[in-house]
């Protein structure tokens, strides 16, 4: 395995046809918590697990408002997201200056992306150690996004990035096609449900760790933390009650 | 490959060049002109009409151009002053809707946000004191609704359910304040076309800068049209009763 | 273990296969070098202790300062190559007087403590975009003590250019020790008086000199007076309440 | 507006191309003047920049002489680029971006006139201020002034070469009888997709017209 | 003899060279600074010279923050100016995760027309809002950003008609026995608006067609829009 | 590759003891591990089509295009790093832009493969970039007619009738081989390109893909487009029934790209 050669900068090809360094960069991704979007026709909705070094500090803020129509939430290193986020703020207040129009999601992230392959490209540089799921409500509806440390961003029904994603994904895989027609509840409950597949034994989520983000035709970008993510919490242990009786 | 930039040559800057940047030696004023351009809103829409005139100075040298210009499906732009600008402008917007085409992502560009996007341009080169020397009137139909506004080369914006440029602004608009301002919608197509062309006739006889062969243009739900020259009909019969000065 | 990172830890921009960036966590290292500094949130104000390490009898103590003000409602101790730490304070000087000259209002500690963290990052792409300025991160922690409308508040910042809200927080050489020490006897409604012991009583345990009114520094931020630096005689009084 | 500096030569000018079917004639008189001082009084006003497509200048000497080399350098650069030979229209554009982009320095009225094989035969005006006008006949200079009656009673669309010919020899005297600014020879060139004729009618030998 | 070449510019073209990038647009924007509210109320009429551009091209602008910004003078630097206050206001969000104060609003305000020094927003704003203590605050400011706090103020083309009448109404200067203290209630700032503005429309030809009044208190932004004369 | 290893294939900037560019030849194979992309230039206008595999169930059908448009009568197909290609796109955007701000014409074929290519070019010269991990295929009608062109990693770019990148390369090429593309109109070209995609797809590697079709042409106002809802309907099946007559019955690629 002659990996090391090939892997100290991003402006070098393997082989095979891959670039180390990024995926070095996404393993960076899987360092941070996890994160799930997923969207139904109205409303695009994130849950995160924020992470928290010992009981006497607060905890990592993971869901970010980039405008009243769009936020995102971070999987990986805080300073890149910091960097990407701000970033896209200008570039919604741009959009607004400009056309006075909420900038399209989809070119967001596009453009988040295309700085992204820069660092992907030459040499110095490095790719970003952070995933991004990017929800916004435009013109064209509600979308959902992942931007990734290649610079690739990909639209999805409902996806989840950082440690034990896996397991989320696998929980959105199986009921995806019902997202579309819930109720903006409903789908932050399918969101806790998934999220709540990527926690290591023992743990568990509460108002403390889980944060919640949703944006819609009808709703501006909001964030819920602490107590105002009980009510969805405890729907969560309800539904759960209603299926074990099935 | 380098992309190719036109640059004249240093024989040609006049001494002085280097500082033709600052602000008062550049207002050139408009050389090549057009005059009114009127529109307003009507129950399908907006309806707006301009000649085909490009004046230079007093000189009627340029007799068929077209002062009415489709941005996109939705949104028709007027202008008035001077022709190098208005052509200038019609390239700008002609790249933002490409551009806009390429990202190929369904979302389009409303009238409103034309309009915006014209005005930054309007105010941005005012503010550099290198002004576009025109008056442009942007009408459309976005997401239903009717726009109609204005803006100059001052960067001045305004909307309203009549509006008109130059001589139009004397001339045109206390007609049309009487009989479109807060009727706009009852008006029918056929009407709004009298009420127009009666505008355009007057504009004929009392603008020097006039010309009887005009465009008019329509904006609706089904998109934008721009009608062939056309003249309309005068009427001069009571210049016989007028012999001498009165004395 | 030593010897696979070495394959990755010479640039500041080359992840290791587990996506780690090691010259950051080599610099988070650097911290557990420096001296002790201690932070304490209280509902009366913020309270910030740190030890000063009297290498010779020759040296005049007050020369070693280790708390400094930011501004007149937030203050700063530090931990690691202090050098490094008065760029940084310079800078959040600098952007604190910015904010009042803008908003005329004094700057939220929060905003203070990001900005430290945008100038600690910017051995890559600053956080607008500006390319970097430094070659290595910062080798420095800082605990940031301030008041503002959200109340006392305590930040700790690290090399990598993250910062966290503490309601108390140990860093440096003792720093193990000392934060366990605190998560024992801290709780959320401890008087400022009670702080005041409390972070003497942690210092002590964690420093190999006997802790004197010289050689610990004590320094508080309150909503009333704003920043203020124990002097030696308060710093006794408080030391013969332990 | 930049008006001319003392001293600068000045084509106080009659010029002006017409379009027929399968190419154009254009046409120029031949006086420079500086002040009321002819400087030069078989000056060619009208200049090639590239094999089919010529240009007639008026305004000052030097800026349209220079605008003139730097559309020929581009035209040959995008000949070589291209593998072929440009339209009369990318020709134009290419004057119109310097003299608009340049319109506060620059005082020139240019006509663009010649043949590709993709629209035949076309005339474009660049008057002062940049704007692009495609005409089917063009007359331009201080001289045009004096003609356009005669230009808009006798032009007829689809006129033959010749007729395009006398069109232009008794427009272009008229113009120099009436403008002391415009004098000296007649130039000719017409362009079709055979190559270019160029002629010259003295000063002397005009077409005659009632000169009491 | 230029005017004898082809290249003489043409008539119309000429006096340009002296340029004025700015315009009056006219209209008449007052505040008034109570206990706990603060009233904006300014006319809706833009002209240019005697045409009057649009009978409805509001003035005065309600930012995101729930202060209200009105204006008088270039509409285009006005409409700019707000933009520009509005998208400062956001930064200050994204960067301190907070509302801007009305108090901190003013001072960015009075710095964003400042560093226009040199082609000053052509602008006489009056911004509106309710201080950290909640009581009413109104801020004046001339077209270079120097700006003053102040009880009651009108700027525009009907200010030299109105001003008057509010030192005297509001301020109770030269009102024998009034006491210069006391607010006026929110009925009575409103009284007097509609009052100042009906009469103003009477005598200044500049100001008409309708009057929009905001009324700002801790509930937020109360809006209301009556007629004036449209002659 | 025998000298892998040896240290002559870390920089772009070094040439191999047998004159060889590795890193080229790496990115390269970038190209090949990605989905299929191909373009057919037909009489009266070009075709494209690639072959998006899909990771992902939850992915937007119709989303992340990996074919996308330069300049309204240009498109582009890739087969290659997706972010690499949207640097390129932007490239020719720009291109495309700044011809018709001098010219006020649209930019000919030839010239934009040619600036492309020598763009991509410029990133095989310097050691402290690399190549692009992308082909990129362009389409195009310009007044000499439909164009086709190719642009590889090295910067090499080549005028085509019909060509293939990707995967399924060797398989498509030999397909599009067997067509007359001077005789077929667009609209037999779009089912054409639709069957050669899926026959080109290796059911075993990746089970998930989504057919993209574009064109230029009459229909499109010779704008470059993706083809409309119907006409991709009537190609896809006309697909999977020539992939069924070549008896390899596979019912669940129904249900996957629909």
């Amino acid at each position: 395995m002659f990996r090391n050669q090939y892997d100290n900068d991003a402006s070098t090809w393997s082989p095979q046809g891959c670039i180390f360094q990024v995926d070095y960069a996404s393993e960076a991704v899987k360092q941070g918590t996890a994160v799930v979007g997923l969207k139904s026709k109205s409303h695009v909705v994130l849950a995160a697990v924020k992470r928290s070094p010992n009981e006497l500090a607060s905890y990592m803020k993971k869901i970010i408002r980039i405008d009243d129509h769009m936020g995102i939430a971070v999987a990986g290193l805080t300073s890149d997201a910091r960097v990407l986020s701000n970033y896209l703020r200008t570039e919604a207040m741009r959009s607004k200056m400009v056309y006075g129009r909420a900038l399209p999601v989809g070119r967001a992230v596009n453009a988040i992306g295309d700085k992204a392959q820069i660092n992907t490209q030459e040499y110095g540089r490095r790719p970003y150690g952070v995933g991004l799921l990017v929800i916004g409500h435009d013109d064209t509806g509600p979308h959902l996004y992942e931007f990734s440390p290649s610079g690739v961003v990909s639209e999805y029904y409902g996806y989840s990035i950082g440690a034990r994603s896996q397991s989320a994904r696998t929980n959105l895989e199986r009921h995806f096609e019902q997202f579309a027609d819930m109720s903006l509840k409903e789908l932050i409950v399918q969101g806790l449900r998934a999220l709540r597949d990527t926690m290591p034994q023992g743990k568990q989520l509460d108002s403390m760790n889980t944060s919640i983000g949703f944006v819609g035709a009808d709703a501006k970008m909001t964030i819920l933390d602490g107590d105002d993510t009980q009510p969805y919490l405890d729907l969560l242990d309800e539904g759960d009650a209603a299926m074990d009786t099935e | 490959m380098d992309p190719v930039t036109l640059e004249l040559p240093h024989t040609l800057q006049r001494p002085g060049h280097a500082v033709a940047q600052e602000p008062m030696t550049r207002p050139a004023g408009p050389i090549v002109t057009g005059t009114s351009v009127v529109a307003f809103k009507y129950r399908d829409g907006i309806i707006m009409a301009a000649d085909c005139l490009a004046s230079y100075g007093s000189l009627a040298r340029f007799r068929s151009e077209n002062r009415l210009f489709k941005v996109n499906e939705t949104t028709l732009l007027g202008a008035a002053g001077d022709m190098g600008d208005f052509q200038y402008m019609k390239h700008k917007l002609e790249d933002v809707m490409t551009h806009e085409y390429d990202m190929d992502d369904g979302q389009r560009l409303g009238t409103k946000s034309v309009y915006k996007c014209l005005s930054n341009i309007m105010y941005g080169r005012r503010t550099a004191i290198n002004p576009l020397w025109n008056a442009y009137v942007v009408g459309g139909v976005d997401g239903g609704e009717r726009v109609l506004g204005y803006v100059d080369l001052y960067g001045t914006t305004y909307t309203a359910d009549a509006v008109a440029t130059g001589f139009g602004k004397q001339i045109a608009i206390p007609m049309l304040r009487r009989r479109v301002e807060g009727r706009a919608d009852e008006i029918s197509e056929e009407e709004a076309v009298a009420i127009l062309d009666d505008c355009m006739r007057v504009l004929f006889y009392r603008d020097c800068r006039a010309l009887n062969k005009l465009r008019r243009a329509k904006v609706t739900a089904q998109g934008v049209e721009i009608s062939e020259p056309y003249s309309l009909e005068t009427n001069w019969t009571y210049a016989e009763s007028i012999v001498g000065y009165g004395a | 273990m030593f010897l696979t990172r070495s394959e990755y830890d010479r640039g500041v921009n080359t992840f290791s296969p587990e996506g780690r960036l090691f010259q950051v966590e080599y610099a988070i290292e650097a911290i557990k070098l420096g001296t002790t500094a201690i932070g304490i949130r209280t509902g009366e104000g913020a309270l910030l202790a740190v030890e000063k390490r009297i290498t010779s009898p020759l040296l005049v103590a007050d020369s070693i300062e280790k708390i400094l003000e930011i501004d007149g409602h937030v203050a700063c101790a530090m931990s690691g190559l202090t050098a490094d730490s008065r760029t940084m304070i310079e800078h959040a000087r600098v952007e604190a007087l910015n904010h009042t000259f803008s908003y005329q209002e004094p700057i939220p500690v929060e905003s203070v403590t990001q900005a430290v963290c945008d100038l600690a990052l910017r051995f890559g792409e600053g956080a607008d975009g500006q390319e970097s300025t430094m070659s290595r991160p910062f080798g420095v922690a800082l605990l940031i003590a301030g008041v503002d409308e959200r109340g006392p508040q305590l930040y700790h910042t690290d090399p990598s250019g993250t910062f966290l809200r503490y309601e108390a927080k140990a860093i440096g050489a003792g720093s193990e020790g000392a934060q366990s020490a605190l998560q024992e006897q801290y709780h959320r409604d401890i008087s400022l008086a009670d702080a005041e012991v409390l972070a003497l009583k942690v210092l002590k345990q964690v420093m190999e000199e006997k802790l004197s009114n010289t050689n610990v520094q004590l320094a508080k931020v309150t909503k009333e007076a704003g920043y203020q630096i124990y002097t030696t005689d308060e710093l006794q009084a408080v030391i013969s309440r332990m | 507006m930049a008006s001319l500096k003392p001293g600068e030569a000045n084509l106080g000018t009659t010029i002006m191309a017409v379009k027929f079917d399968g190419g154009v004639v254009v046409g120029a008189d031949s006086r420079t003047s500086t002040g009321t001082y002819v400087a030069n009084r078989v000056t060619d006003k009208l200049t090639k920049v590239h094999d089919r497509i010529y240009c007639c200048r008026s305004g000052s000497a030097a800026d349209t002489q220079a605008i003139a080399d730097v559309v020929n350098y581009h035209l040959d650069l995008y000949t070589a680029q291209h593998g072929g030979p440009p339209t009369v229209s990318v020709a134009a554009s290419l004057f119109q971006e310097i003299c608009y982009q340049n319109k506060g320095n620059l005082s020139a009225g240019i006509i663009v006139a010649g043949w590709d094989k993709h629209n035949g035969g076309s005339v474009f005006e660049i008057p002062l201020g940049g704007s692009l006008h495609q005409q089917q006949f063009a007359i331009g200079g201080s001289g045009s002034t004096y003609i356009y009656g005669y230009c808009d009673k006798t032009f007829r669309p689809g006129m033959s070469k010749e007729e395009c010919i006398q069109f232009v020899k008794n427009a272009v005297s008229l113009a120099m009888a009436r403008d002391g600014s415009s004098g000296g020879v007649i130039r000719l060139a017409v362009i079709t997709p055979d190559g270019v004729e160029r002629t010259v009618v003295y000063g002397d030998r005009l077409p005659t017209q009632y000169s009491d | 003899m230029r005017t004898a070449t082809a290249v003489a510019a043409p008539i119309e073209a000429h006096g340009h060279n002296h340029w004025s990038p700015y315009v009056d647009n006219g209209g008449t924007t007052l505040a008034i600074a109570g206990e706990d509210y603060v009233l904006v109320a300014s006319d809706t009429r833009q002209s240019d010279g005697y045409a009057i551009n649009s009978r409805y091209e509001p003035k005065a602008f309600v930012l995101s923050n729930n202060a209200v910004l009105g204006t008088s003078g270039c509409v285009a630097d006005a409409k700019r100016l707000c933009e520009v206050l509005e998208q400062r206001a956001q930064l200050y969000q994204h960067k301190h995760d907070r509302q801007i104060s009305t108090p901190a609003l003013a001072r960015l305000l009075s710095n964003t027309m400042y560093n226009r020094r040199m082609l000053p927003y052509y602008v006489f704003p009056v911004l509106a809002g309710l201080d950290s203590e909640g009581r009413g605050a109104a801020y004046a400011y001339d077209a270079i950003g120097s700006m003053e706090r102040v009880t009651n103020s009108c700027f525009g083309s009907a200010e030299t008609l109105i001003q008057p009448f509010l030192d005297n109404q509001v301020a109770r200067n030269n009102q024998r026995g009034a006491d210069p203290e006391r607010l006026l209630t929110r009925q009575e700032a409103l009284k007097i608006a509609i009052d100042a503005f009906t009469s103003a429309t009477e005598r200044d030809i500049y100001t008409g067609d309708y009057l929009e009044i905001f009324i700002i208190d801790a509930a937020g932004v109360h809006k209301e829009t009556r007629e004036l004369k449209h002659d | 590759m025998t000298s892998i290893g040896t240290g002559y294939d870390l920089s772009v900037s070094t040439y191999s003891p047998d004159g060889r560019v590795f890193q080229v030849e790496y990115a390269q194979k970038a190209v090949d591990n990605s989905g299929t992309a191909i373009g057919l230039r037909v009489k009266d206008g070009v075709v494209l089509a690639v072959e998006k595999i899909k990771h992902s169930r939850l992915l937007v059908p119709g989303s992340n295009k990996r074919i996308m448009t330069a300049g309204r009568h240009i498109g582009v197909a890739a087969a290659g790093w997706m972010s690499d290609t949207r640097h390129l796109v932007k490239r020719a955007r720009d291109e495309a832009h700044h011809y018709h701000s001098v010219y006020k014409a649209d930019i000919p074929a030839k010239i934009i493969a040619e600036r492309m290519g020598m763009y991509v070019q410029a990133y095989t010269l310097y050691s402290s970039v690399r190549p692009f991990g992308v082909s990129t295929i362009l389409a195009c009608v310009d007044t000499d007619g439909p164009q086709l062109y190719m642009v590889e990693p090295s910067g090499q770019f080549t005028g085509y009738r019909g060509c293939a990148a990707g995967k399924g390369k060797q398989a498509a090429k030999t397909e599009i081989e067997k067509l007359k593309l001077e005789e077929l109109t667009v609209r037999d070209a779009v089912k054409e390109a639709a069957r050669i995609i899926y026959a080109a797809h290796d059911e075993a590697k990746d089970k998930l893909f989504e057919l993209e079709l574009s064109w230029i042409c009459a229909e499109s106002g010779m704008l470059h487009a993706h083809v409309p809802a119907d006409v991709l309907a009537e190609a896809i099946q006309h697909a999977e029934r020539s992939l069924d007559e070549d008896d390899d019955d596979d019912d669940e690629m129904e249900d996957e790209d629909l």
